[in-house]
């Protein structure tokens, strides 16, 4: 783990990366990073993420400078450029139920080759992927999700790296940092080694590639 | 009381007390001030938090801690927070009793679409698939017709579906109907309309219960 | 939730049941709920839980009184009893790693129809299972364990039921807690609700059924 | 130094700084007694710590904090818990580094047997199978030849797999030796032998590196 600027944090990701980012309606996403990013003007990103953020929030910054060219999320009803894009063909959406997409993520991370969902049956999330039957009922199939890079956001790092989450910019946060090539986080605070209780720490530094301070404080 | 209020208030009857409850945005929203006396329930939001509480007062709040729709919310004492896959854990695994959402149509097998209007609003489904496909119960909190005045509870849905044959009971500003393996049972009426008006307003077949009664 | 004494708690076990016991080499095993189950000198009982025990701890006491026909579990060596009863036809035994068997319980209450893992693959793990190909690499169809009851050991509880686990002695708990139809914990020691920071909760309230004080501390 | 030191002393020449290392139970553990000056390893225990420490002293120990045997130990400074199926995510998604483990037999195609000697001894498991399918790389820790001087590196093993085509690399006390496709590979001998001797008590054939060295 290193601790880094936000520009040198996010200096390998080229044109067409993939790239997780955590946050739930921009709830818990790492804004300094997005900034980052913005400021490379990059191309062909996909994005994985909960949500297409907002106009002025999160993820929705980022999708407004036409650096996406698909986002996979579970919704993006609160930024209305997204659907715009979408419907131009300037971007390709393709949306997921929001707890598989969470699967989808976490299996990317644990190295699981699927899991099987009640969600979907029948509808058109079924189409193109096997379905299973176990014991006499049908499930869907989903696949892991895996990224080049994840983006995440901790209320507190420590100087290992450890993250702790505080209520609930927690999220898709934790999944991220298992599933991604390489690991980004930016933090409100880094505190000494040992300052995060243990059994409250959400995302081990293992996980952690590159650490920035400095993310704004919520209040 | 607006029809809205009158649909939430009819649905928080639905509660029980110890129920793990997901309310979805909108109108669903509004059940959370009409929890009948004695009865505590626990209010589950699917960007992770159990114990969820009410909407902060005008002296501040915390944005660490929103709601389902990014707006902030208040917790309960002994609130918990979690990851969004342990978050669709509680939802997928049968742990939310009551799950209770919008709806744009439903159909007499309980099949219901709320996420798209092809080629016009295509907000996505975000928890909505999960939700009703693992609650133990889905009520379809919703006005009883469209805009202009067509039904929207349907033979056979016509927009693509969120969910099939998952929704139990839904609820509008004229009538509690609930969803059995023999069709659409109509169970009660609004105090202003009868069964007939109802029907009329209704594409699919009610079954009329014996004794329909009256909110 | 409703607390109560531990022989309440177990109350409606009866003989075949199928129950989950917390713990890792007993670390993390409700030791007073043992204790009760034992007294009820029950019959055919399936145990989902890591390990065997040993012979004075955990499920290793539970064994020895005879009341388990089959056992579920990753681990049998620490409990040299369970290895001669099986040899003697007396316990049915299946193996299932460890990764495996925490990935099983999770989908029992994840709601997931299974899991696609690679561990077992080419081993006597996959016999008689579905073997799934995805992406051109096979996974082993692994199945969701549910079971009648859970017995959970919680370090603190809170009076809503919320539960806190110290250290090690988390393991297997909150997967379980989440997997059976009937809850029941056993904590050292309970406290107002409130007193667990809301982001430790391993365990929500809303998962346990009964909840039992007087779990013996360990220091 | 005893057999075992020996061993435990080479593999731990094998490790990188910053690696998430898990050691077996018995020989492995001994792993971290010889961790080279200037490395710092996050070892791993699949019960669930990150950041493990040593064996605590005679003055006390919490044992709410044990190993993967279920003996007390202690953890550094920003070591962490979570329960066991994080823990194996960890080790089944390809995030442990290393994973030092013992083994009955292992055969040249790096399939290994470590789990169960059919009617006699069944132990189970335990996290073996998810270790040495998920991490980065395996290391096979062991003597060389069983205690009647039997061969344990073989054509095939003949005991049931507790993993097919999965280690990478086999520690004894007279060698170092790398699974490649092209069979075993004979990296490094003992001071104290010679690789004709390595050849004599092996089964499988070896391949000599070009330049053989000695540990």
């Amino acid at each position: 783990m290193r601790k880094v600027s936000p520009q040198e944090a996010v200096a390998s990701i080229n044109d067409g990366a993939v790239v997780m980012i955590g946050g739930f309606m921009s709830n818990g996403t790492p804004e300094i990073l997005i900034d980052a990013l913005i400021e490379k003007n990059l191309k062909n990103l996909t994005i994985i993420a909960n949500d297409g953020g907002t106009l002025d929030t999160g993820i929705g910054r980022l999708i407004k400078t036409g650096a996406v060219s698909r986002l996979i999320a579970s919704h993006i009803g609160l930024n209305p450029l997204t659907g715009q894009f979408m419907n131009e063909g300037k971007m390709e959406v393709q949306l997921v139920p929001q707890g598989t997409l969470a699967e989808q993520i976490r299996a990317g991370g644990a190295g699981l080759g699927g899991i099987l969902t009640p969600t979907g049956l029948g509808t058109e999330i079924e189409e193109g992927k096997q379905v299973i039957e176990v014991d006499g009922t049908n499930f869907v199939l989903e696949k892991p999700l895996k990224a080049d890079f994840a983006l995440i956001r901790a209320s507190i790092a420590d100087e290992k790296g450890n993250l702790f989450y505080r209520a609930t910019t927690r999220n898709f946060n934790p999944m991220m940092a298992t599933a991604a090539e390489t690991v980004i986080a930016a933090a409100e605070e880094i505190v000494a080694a040992g300052d995060i209780q243990a059994e409250s720490v959400a995302t081990p530094g293992i996980f952690v590639d590159f650490l920035v301070g400095g993310e704004p404080y919520v209040d | 009381m607006s029809i809205k209020e009158k649909i939430a208030r009819r649905v928080a009857k639905e509660l029980n007390d110890g129920d793990v409850v997901n309310l979805g945005i909108g109108l669903p929203t509004m059940v959370a001030d009409y929890i009948p006396d004695g009865i505590t329930i626990h209010l589950q939001s699917e960007n992770g938090i159990l114990g969820m509480g009410a909407v902060p007062g005008a002296d501040g709040y915390d944005s660490n801690i929103v709601n389902a729709g990014g707006k902030p919310v208040t917790v309960e004492k002994g609130a918990s927070y979690f990851d969004s896959a342990f978050s669709f854990a509680i939802i997928r695994g049968g742990h939310v009793n009551v799950t209770v959402l919008g709806a744009l149509q439903v159909d007499q097998q309980g099949s219901l679409a709320s996420h798209i209007i092809p080629g016009k609003m295509v907000p996505g489904m975000g928890g909505a698939m999960d939700l009703v496909t693992g609650s133990k119960k889905v009520i379809i909190a919703m006005t009883h017709t469209a805009k202009d005045g067509t039904p929207k509870i349907l033979n056979n849905i016509t927009l693509p579906p969120t969910a099939v044959c998952k929704v139990h009971q839904i609820v509008t500003e004229l009538a509690v109907i609930e969803v059995t393996k023999e069709g659409l049972v109509l169970k009660e009426v609004s105090v202003d309309t009868t069964p007939e008006e109802v029907a009329a307003k209704t594409e699919a077949p009610l079954i009329m219960a014996e004794n329909i009664g009256h909110f």
